[in-house]
């Protein structure tokens, strides 16, 4: 069956609303309208009003009540309206919910889903158009899911619903509208499992979330010009599945990481940081690097496409890599 | 505060008038460039708000600054702004008040006075306070009158905000926009009093709530804090009772919404009232359809301007990041 | 609320008294050993505040629930946490109620509704606000009670979790000690109002204001709004008068404080009135030795236990960041 | 003549506020009190409260009025009272700071210091004891101070308070008390030069802040063993002294990163990919990386002792880059 990107990810909401009753609702939009990306329309006459709750434009106050709530046996699905309001709610996620099962030597769990659009392309200028995964994966105890198609974004949010552990789910807003095919009936997609959009030979390109398709683009157009890609979609963040990684790298022996976020303390960094230093001896070139600019997101449309890679600059970035 | 203040004649009706047609006009035209394309991104439409916008800044001086929301172009303009230079900002060219750079959400003219359009709810609220620091520090004798809406008054920087500003006494107005609505949310679902101004109290400082359709009731009520910040005495809130004649953004269908909300807004229309009180003040019918041709000229005009100015030139996308060491810095 | 509660009895006071009892005990061992170096880190004193910490948990069942702030020993041990249990987690020990992971400002129990002190100020408000959505949602009967200080009143966090309380008649009780500083900054200089009770208004919540160096006082207050909350009428503001013995952390030496804010204090000291109150009630003095005695004990077996207990091992600092998938996700 | 840090630190602004009238200080207990470090210890009376500013626990809204009245000509200084409270006020900093020059086509300065004091080994647990550079690297738009001697705070700091742009100054608690000579008179360190601060020809160790005391310990017990390690002293992390870091590793061809903050998204992993991809053949071996490990800061000084690295921790890096 095809459906949407947003679809299946109210469905996977849906699915878990249904089964446990402890999961709850949370953010701005979501009740009444059924949230500004029509992710949970119905779900408020079908849950109630206690499950799915409008809450006011009070981030760090609800993302705070979602993670008590949490310490108290629910699993509420928090939704930030945009990735880049993280900047108005960053303590209930890094100072509490990360550090609250460390800090109290594992007494407390805090399963609670922060999920958010991301990402840019939507012309929305500098506060509403970041992808910003790198700085959550820069905090210990929290766990970063990004997912690409519709079918991993159903099966890894039920996944991160299920998990004990906060979770950062987000959801890039230019791939709601795809719609793609799903499997039939009930599935979990396990957190920390790569997976490999496309087999090649010759270079890996390691990305997640929307790249993955520009990465796809990227990779038929480098086959026409003999160059077999292995795209690996990580689709999470942490904890990574650095076994995809290492047996991708150890067959091509080169690798670019590609993201839509700032390059400068990316995700790609740290990829590239493992993967020189763990895999030294299997490269045959330096990782390679296609990011976001280190600017802040422009709105002008042919400022915001010359901002962030498109699958031209993941061909380029690969035949830097490759030397061609 | 002050006693009541005299009413408003025709010359200073006139101006209003032009400044909430102007508005108008120019969200007509941006919208029907957004809904055939011609912008991109996401828009905001201020209409049916106008005269709280106008009637607020009529009560300041030039020298005065306001900071403003996502939902800026009305308080851009009446503040003063170009409609050309925000036509085209909207447009995403070079020639715009931010080069581009900033589209819908973003207009600024620092000369004007206006420090900003912002796409973070409530996060003006404390850069107009940081503005009113600067005048009591400066002692230049301005004040910063800081736009939020219903939603924005629940975020935290409202509470710590208009608690320094209390207790500093500093020179500024806290207008809150009540529309009814935040996105799709009613008001009244998300809090537990019968007006947001009654919050003044928990800060121990002025709180009224007036009609916002109603530009000199606006007015007065804004002059008057103006005043009381202007003395010293320090900060109040004025809420306006507004109508968001369009959905939360350009397109949305507002579906949330109760059938009588609009037709409650649309029979208390603010600029179809300042015609009529215009009328009254005995200024002719033609010199307003005057003005009105006036205003139609002036957007036709910006929409021209917008629409044949360049874009920004790609290679430039890293400009402007620092103001000094700009390429040392975006470059690693 | 309800009406003027009945005044407590001997048993009711008696067991007040072994509560404040404790805390001061602990506490002035803690002091001790945090001087000698024994204890490493910071220790915020709860010294003088305990009536407000006792008189409020004592209107809590078990079954209640409390967040606490980085001055939370008394908050804990008021709602039942055990000493021994606490002092071993000041030490740093394996043995301590988080294993040495969080020290003085992190205790949690759980099991006995204490979900924890917290080192950011303002944090536990929302967390309480959560917990009381939870009992809302699973209609448990249970009630929270927030704990903070006047400073952290003003973090934006308790302008938005009171109001979505308010809203939403969360069961919940908002209790502000109020001892005058955060820090070295006294409250009338950074709020405009009287109290901070007034506060209230602002949610259309009631909101008093107690003398929180009488513990029968700050029981009643809390009561009442205790049982408000829980027959589904929504949280209130109770705010504590109180004194702060000690500078900010032990080894501040609060010079920035008049000398007579500690005589005054002193000489409403919680525990010495709640003495002469069990003398009124016809306690014997030898019985309120004894209690005295058995703290005493209490607080040094306490102690014995932390010093004696082992270290965490080095080797599994890395335990306990995640629930599931730990070592993969602290591996890279 | 010696001076501690945290005096160098008042030097800098007490110098800077004579000097210039629109420098002002905000934050939390910096009026009456001067400080909880003694930092501003007589500013208020000698400069007056509406310079040297008291405020409430509002970090998000003081440091929205900083950035405010930044706007506005002023140059404030801000100060939270520890670098992990930046969860409850990063948007004044990432959407409006960081961003208002750039979303205005560069209308706008907004020359704004936020200075706060960080790190670990202080036994103040998870939520104050964390080093946030990296987090603040990853926001275009911001420029990046972690000084560690006294002499660099005072010079770094000015230059700072002087800059058009909103620097984030970061001072390691652990160096406040460090007593350490400073050069006589007026002078400021441009931002943006690194420091050799020992020379050396075997490898080259990056790093900054405290840890460049631990680096110099650690090459002191290296020479021991014949290696001689050269410790570059970053000192600005964003602009970054390319220049100097680059000349370093072609001497050295042996590279490690030092930082106190957690391993993952560190620092250290965007200057191993630069110099990966950059220097590649220059490199005889992969970029190695000490730094806080992917934890939640410990109190319990054994546990927080293991976190974080220490001069040991930095020999056994340098040999194993070295294969020693
Ligand atoms: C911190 C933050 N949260 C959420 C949003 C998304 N958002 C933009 S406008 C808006 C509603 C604002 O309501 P109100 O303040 O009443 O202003 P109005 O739109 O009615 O003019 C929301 C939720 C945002 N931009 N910033
Ligand atoms: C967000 C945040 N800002 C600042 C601090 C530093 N700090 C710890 S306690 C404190 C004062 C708190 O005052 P108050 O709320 O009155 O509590 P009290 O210490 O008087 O019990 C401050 C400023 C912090 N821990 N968290
Ligand atoms: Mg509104
Ligand atoms: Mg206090």
């Amino acid at each position: 069956m095809k459906i949407t990107v947003s679809k299946a990810i109210g469905q996977a909401l849906h699915e878990e609303m249904a089964r446990d009753s402890s999961v709850i609702i949370l953010g701005e939009d979501m009740g009444v309208m059924g949230n500004v990306f029509a992710i949970t329309q119905g779900f408020r006459d079908e849950f109630g009003e206690n499950r799915v709750i409008d809450t006011p434009i009070s981030e760090s106050g609800f993302t705070g009540i979602a993670v008590g709530a949490a310490m108290r046996g629910l699993r509420p699905v928090v939704e930030w309206m945009y990735d880049d309001f993280i900047t108005v709610c960053l303590d209930p996620v890094m100072n509490q919910a990360a550090k609250l099962r460390y800090m109290t030597g594992g007494q407390v769990k805090v399963p609670v889903v922060f999920r958010a659009p991301m990402g840019a392309g939507r012309r929305n200028a500098g506060q509403h158009s970041q992808c910003l995964e790198a700085l959550f994966t820069h905090i210990p105890g929290l766990k970063v899911v990004c997912p690409s198609t519709a079918a991993d974004a159903k099966g890894l949010l039920k996944a991160a619903i299920r998990d004990d552990d906060p979770v950062v789910f987000l959801e890039h807003k230019l791939l709601y509208a795809k719609k793609e095919d799903i499997p039939d009936g009930e599935y979990v997609i396990p957190l920390g499992q790569a997976d490999v959009k496309r087999a090649g030979k010759d270079v890996t390109i390691l990305t997640w979330s929307r790249q993955v398709y520009f990465a796809l683009e990227a990779a038929e157009e480098l086959a026409k010009e003999g160059i077999d890609a292995e795209v690996v979609d990580l689709r999470t963040l942490v904890p990574l599945d650095w076994e995809t990684v290492k047996a991708s790298v150890c067959k091509t022996h080169n690798v670019i990481v590609v993201e839509e976020g700032v390059l400068r303390g990316g995700v790609g960094a740290e990829l590239s940081a493992q993967i020189t230093s763990e895999l030294f001896d299997e490269l045959d070139s330096p990782v390679g690097r296609v990011a976001g600019l280190n600017v802040v997101s422009p709105f002008s449309p042919v400022l915001e496409d010359a901002e962030f890679p498109h699958p031209a600059d993941i061909v380029a970035g690969v035949k830097k890599t490759l030397g061609r | 505060m002050k006693q009541e203040p005299r009413s408003c004649n025709a010359k200073w009706y006139l101006e209003a008038y032009e400044r909430m047609a102007r508005i108008r006009d120019f969200e007509s035209r941006a919208a029907e460039c957004f809904m055939k394309s011609e912008l991109a991104g996401n828009i905001h439409l201020y209409m049916g708000q106008e005269a709280s916008g106008v009637g607020a800044c009529m009560a300041l001086k030039d020298t005065d600054f306001i900071t403003s929301t996502h939902r800026g172009h009305g308080h851009c303009l009446a503040k003063g702004a170009r409609s050309d230079l925000a036509m085209a900002e909207l447009f995403g060219k070079e020639t715009g008040y931010c080069k581009g750079r900033g589209g819908s959400m973003h207009i600024v003219d620092v000369e004007l006075g206006i420090l900003g359009a912002n796409g973070i709810v409530g996060a003006g609220i404390p850069l107009a306070a940081g503005s009113a620091l600067a005048s009591k520090i400066k002692d230049d004798g301005a004040v910063t009158l800081t736009f939020f809406g219903d939603g924005a008054s629940n975020q935290g920087t409202f509470h710590e905000t208009i608690n320094m500003a209390a207790t500093w006494k500093l020179p500024m107005v806290f207008l809150i926009e009540n529309n009814h609505y935040g996105v799709s949310t009613e008001i009244h679902r998300i809090t537990n009093t019968d007006t947001l101004a009654v919050r003044a109290a928990a800060y121990n400082i002025p709180g009224v709530t007036v009609d916002g359709t109603d530009v000199e009731a606006v007015y007065h009520a804004v002059d008057a804090a103006v005043e009381h910040a202007r003395a010293g005495e320090g900060p109040s809130i004025v809420e306006t009772l507004v109508y968001r004649y369009q959905g939360h953004y350009c397109g949305d269908p507002a579906n949330y919404r109760p059938k009588e909300y609009l037709s409650e807004g649309k029979s208390k229309d603010p600029i179809d009232k300042a015609r009529a009180k215009l009328l009254e003040l005995g200024v002719a019918e033609t010199e307003i359809d005057a003005l009105d041709r006036k205003v139609a000229d002036e957007i036709e005009a910006a929409y021209t301007f917008a629409k044949n100015s360049p874009n920004p030139d790609p290679a430039r996308v890293t400009d402007y990041v620092y103001s000094s060491d700009n390429e040392r810095c975006v470059l690693r």
